[in-house]
C-alpha cells in the first residue's frame, strides 16, 4: 500500500457512528455493541423511534447518563449508566437471548477484527494473544436480522480487515449485511461486497487498494451520506 | 412451622460447599449485579478446586473500590486466590488488558469452557427446566461445534448443547421473603434469576429481607421454590456520591459539544447532515 | 413516527388471517384468560381449515354465560363452527362429557396432535427462542414417543421435541401499551405469555390499553417486542354479581359442616383424627 | 368377587382425601389434581405449611372461596376461585412447566384408571370413549418426586383398578410412589406392592382379593391412621 493513503485523512469514531445511525429505521429493535457502535446512540435520526435492547436484560433504556451520575442498577451492555424511558422493561438472561437468538432484533451493530466477502465475521479471539471472549457477540451475529460492522479499514499497521478469508476464528459465518467503515460504506451481497458510499477525497480505488476482495462499485458509488 | 429458608450469615449460608464443587455464580459485568459476599465467604472458607460457571471471571475489587461500591469483590476473588480447577464462561478475558483470568489461563493453571452467552442461558435453563438438551443454532460454523452433535432441522443447522447443572447456585437479588421470593433490581437481574433453581442448592444474596406478602404476587420474577436459602447484606448507608451541579454541567456541555462537533466535522468534511 | 402497535377494532386486528392459517390460542380452562374478542373476529371473518395450537378445546359459551362473563367466547367459537382442520391440544376432550370437539373427532372432521401440557409449553417457547427442538423425558414409554427421536442422555431417555411456530398468536392480557408491553391479571397468564412472540405475528386482547411508562419496567412480564398488535376490550362495568351475606354465610356453613362430618365420620369409624 | 365386599363399607371421597393430605410434610410444593385430590386441600395437618402449585401459574394461593365468590383471574386449576395468601406468586405456563418437570414438586396428587404392580399410571384415556386428555398429568406423573394416587379400588362394576399391566394408555411408567383407595393404602416398592394400611373392618385378604397383582402385607400393617 502506498504511504499516502496510510497518511489520507479517514472518517473519525463519532462520523462513523453517525454514519451507522442511519440505518435505523422507525420503530427498529436495536443492539448495539461496545466501541463505536455504542457512540450511534447519540445519533437516532431526528423523529424515528428506535428501541435499544441490552444482553444485561433491558429493552427501551434512554441516552447515556453523565459519568458518575446515574442509577448503578440501570446500565447497557457496557456498563455505562443510562437514563431510564418510558416503556422500558427488564428481565434476565435467558429471556434476554430469547430475544436475540429468537429474531427479534431488527439491527445488531458491532466491531470486528476481519470480515471476508462472504460476510464471515471474526471479531473475539484477540489476534495478538491467542485468548479470546465470545461474550454475547456469537449470539447476536447468528440473531439479528440485519448485522451492521463498525471498524476501521485496516489495521494499524495498514493491513486489510476486509478479507478473502478470515484468517481469525469466526464469530460466525455469513452473518454481516454492512460494513460502515473510516473510508467506506460495503454491503455483503450474494454476488460480492458492493461499495456503496466513500469517505470524502477518497475514490473506488484507493478503497479497493486496502481491500483483499474485490469490489464491485455500485453505479450509484457516492460520498457518505448522513441524511 | 413455617416456612423459613433465611439464613443469619454468609458464613452459614456457604457453610456445606466443598473442595472440587460446582458452582455459579450470577451477575454481569458490573459488581452491583453480583453475589460478592457469598463469593468472600466461600473465599474465606477456603474451599479449591472448584468448577465455576459465570458470565465472566471479573475485574476484581480494585475497580469497584474506586467507584465507591459497598461491596466490590466480583469472581475475581476466586481467580486472583487459584481457587477455580475449571471455568466454564463466556467472556473470560478483555480485549483491552490482560486480566488475572488470563494470566491463570497462560500458566496452565485453569481449565476453561468457553460458552457463548446466550447458549450458557439457555443450557443453564435446560438444567433448571428438566431437559436433557437444547438444539441452538448459535456456533455452527465455528470453534464451539467442535466435539458437539450436529443436526439439521427444517433446514438450519444445528448444535445439541447439554444442560448445565451445579450443586450450588449464588445469585444477587434486591428483595426477598421467608419463602424465597425474588425480586430483582433494573439491569441487574442478569444470570441470576436463570440460575435460581438450576442447581441442587440456590443461595440468594439480597439487599433486603421483607415480610412475607410484601413482594406484588405480579412481579415476583424468581418464585421461591428455585430458591433454598436467603441471607441479607448488612445495610449501608447511600455510598453513591453526589456529583456537585458544577461538574455535572460541565460533563453535559462536553457531551453536547462532542456530538455537535461531529456534526460540524462531518459537514466541514462535505458530509450532509440533517 | 412514534412506534405505535394499537389497533382500533378487533376486525382490523385479525384482517390478514386466511384461510388455511396455522393460529396460537393462548389461555387455560377459564374465559377469562382466552383473547374471546379475537376468536369472535377470526370466526366473523369467516375463515376456515384453520390450524390450532392451544391448551383445550373450550367448553363454549353457554358455560360461562350462566357466570356472567361479558365476553363469553373460547375455543368451541371455531370447534362448533367447524372452521378448524388440525387442532394440537393438550386437553381436547372431557372426561365428564362428550364436548363438541369429540363430536367432530368421532365424525372424522378434525385431525388431532395430542400434546403433554408442558411439553406443549416448551415446544412454543422453542419456536419463540430461536432453538431447534428441546430433550423432553415427558412421555418416554407411552403413546406420545410414537415417531419420535429417542435419546439417552446422562442415564436418561428423552424425547426430541420440536417447535411449534404459527402464523398468527392471539393472547390475553390486562393491560398493553403502544409499544406492546403486556401484564396480566392473577392466574390468567398461562399461555398467554409462552405464546407471545412464537408466531410471525401476536396479537394482544387487552382490557385495557395505558399510556406508554404507566406499567411499571420491573412488572412488565411480556416486553413489546414480541407484540405486533394491540386491541382493547370494551370498557364493561362490573357484572361480577354481588353475592349476598346470607348466600355466603349459608355456603361457608355448608363447606365447614362437610369437613366436620368428615372428620366425625373418620372417627365413628375408629379413625384416629388429630 | 364375592357379592358382600361388594356391599362392605368403604371410605368416602373427603376420608381419602383426609389421608392423603397426611402425606403433605411441612414446607412441602404440592399439585393436586380435579376431584379427591383437590378435596385434600382441606385438611392439611394442623401447624404445617404446605405450598400449593397450580398448572395455571400460580404457587402458595390459598383455600377454595365461597362459590360465586373470589376473583375469576385467581384460580386453581380445576377454575374454581381460591383466595390469595402472602408469598403467592403468578406466572406462565412455561415457568409452569419449568417448576413440574424440573423436578420442584415434592408431592403431585391425582386420579387413576388403573396402576399397574410396578407403579404404571393410566390416568388418560376415557376408556369406553376412547378418546383423551393428557393435559397436565403426564409432566406432573415424569416430573414430580412423590406421586400419590387417590381413587376408589374397583370400578363401579368391581374390576379391579390395581392391575397386573395396564390394560388402557400409559400416562407415565413406573411412577407411582403410593396408592391411597377407598380401603386401602399401598405403597409401590422396588419389591412390590406393600399393602401398608387397611380401611376399617378390612382383612388384607379381602384387599386381595378386589387386587390383581399379589401384596407384600406389611408386618406392621394396621388401620388407616388420619394423624
Amino acid at each position: 500500500m502506498s504511504n499516502n493513503l496510510q497518511d489520507k485523512e479517514r472518517l473519525d469514531r463519532q462520523i462513523i457512528a453517525l454514519r451507522v445511525a442511519k440505518e435505523f429505521q422507525d420503530g427498529d429493535i436495536v443492539n448495539l455493541g461496545i466501541g463505536i457502535p455504542m457512540l450511534a446512540s447519540n445519533f437516532i435520526p431526528e423523529g424515528r423511534e428506535v428501541i435499544f435492547h441490552a444482553e444485561n436484560g433491558v429493552l427501551g433504556f434512554g441516552e447515556v447518563t453523565l459519568p458518575g451520575e446515574g442509577d448503578l442498577d440501570l446500565v447497557n451492555a457496557g456498563g455505562q449508566t443510562v437514563k431510564p424511558q418510558p416503556g422500558m422493561c427488564f428481565f434476565g438472561h435467558d429471556e434476554s437471548f430469547v430475544i436475540v437468538r429468537g429474531g427479534f432484533l431488527d439491527i445488531s451493530v458491532m466491531g470486528a477484527y476481519q470480515v471476508s466477502e462472504k460476510g464471515d465475521l471474526a471479531n473475539y479471539m484477540v489476534p495478538e494473544r491467542q485468548v479470546g471472549t465470545i461474550g454475547g457477540a456469537m449470539d447476536l451475529a447468528f440473531g439479528a436480522k440485519k448485522l451492521i460492522i463498525a471498524m476501521n479499514h485496516t489495521t494499524r499497521e495498514g493491513e486489510p480487515r476486509i478479507v478473502k478469508k478470515c484468517s481469525y476464528e469466526l464469530t460466525a459465518p455469513e452473518c454481516v449485511d454492512l460494513i460502515v467503515t473510516d473510508v467506506a460504506v460495503i454491503e455483503v451481497t450474494d454476488k460480492g461486497l458492493v461499495l456503496k458510499e466513500l469517505a470524502p477525497g477518497w475514490t473506488p480505488d484507493e478503497v479497493q487498494s486496502i481491500t483483499e476482495p474485490t469490489l464491485i462499485v455500485d453505479p450509484d458509488c457516492h460520498d457518505i451520506e448522513l441524511m | 412451622m413455617p416456612i423459613n429458608k433465611i439464613v443469619n450469615s454468609f458464613d452459614e449460608a456457604v457453610a456445606d460447599i466443598e473442595d472440587g464443587a460446582v458452582i455459579m455464580v450470577g451477575g454481569f459485568g458490573t459488581v452491583v449485579s453480583i453475589p460478592s459476599l457469598l463469593l468472600e465467604a466461600i473465599y474465606r472458607k477456603g474451599v479449591r478446586n472448584l468448577t465455576t460457571i459465570s458470565n465472566s471471571t471479573g475485574f476484581g475489587s480494585d475497580v469497584w473500590k474506586l467507584q465507591g461500591a459497598p461491596f466490590p469483590e466480583d469472581m475475581d476473588i476466586l481467580v486472583r486466590n487459584e481457587r477455580i480447577k475449571k471455568s466454564i464462561v463466556s467472556a473470560p478475558v478483555s480485549a483491552l488488558y490482560v486480566n488475572n483470568f488470563e494470566k491463570l489461563l497462560r500458566a496452565g493453571k485453569v481449565e476453561i469452557e468457553m460458552v457463548p452467552q446466550g447458549t450458557l442461558a439457555e443450557r443453564i435453563r435446560a438444567a433448571k427446566a428438566g431437559l436433557g438438551g437444547v438444539y441452538v443454532p448459535t456456533g455452527v460454523g465455528t470453534v464451539v461445534e467442535e466435539g458437539k452433535e450436529k443436526k439439521t432441522i427444517d433446514g438450519r443447522e444445528y448444535l445439541l448443547e447439554l444442560p448445565i447443572k451445579a450443586d450450588f447456585a449464588m445469585i444477587h437479588a434486591h428483595k426477598g421473603d421467608r419463602w424465597g421470593n425474588l425480586v430483582y433490581r433494573g439491569t441487574s437481574r442478569t444470570f441470576n434469576p436463570t440460575m435460581a433453581g438450576a442447581a441442587r442448592i440456590t443461595i440468594a444474596e439480597v439487599d433486603q429481607i421483607v415480610e412475607l406478602g410484601e413482594l406484588d404476587p405480579e412481579c415476583i420474577v424468581t418464585p421461591g421454590v428455585y430458591v433454598d436459602r436467603v441471607v441479607a447484606r448488612p445495610k449501608v448507608t447511600d455510598a453513591h456520591e453526589e456529583i456537585t451541579d458544577a461538574q455535572a454541567l460541565e460533563s453535559r456541555k462536553r457531551t453536547d459539544q462532542e456530538i455537535r462537533a461531529t456534526i460540524e466535522r462531518a459537514e466541514e468534511r462535505g458530509l450532509r447532515h440533517e
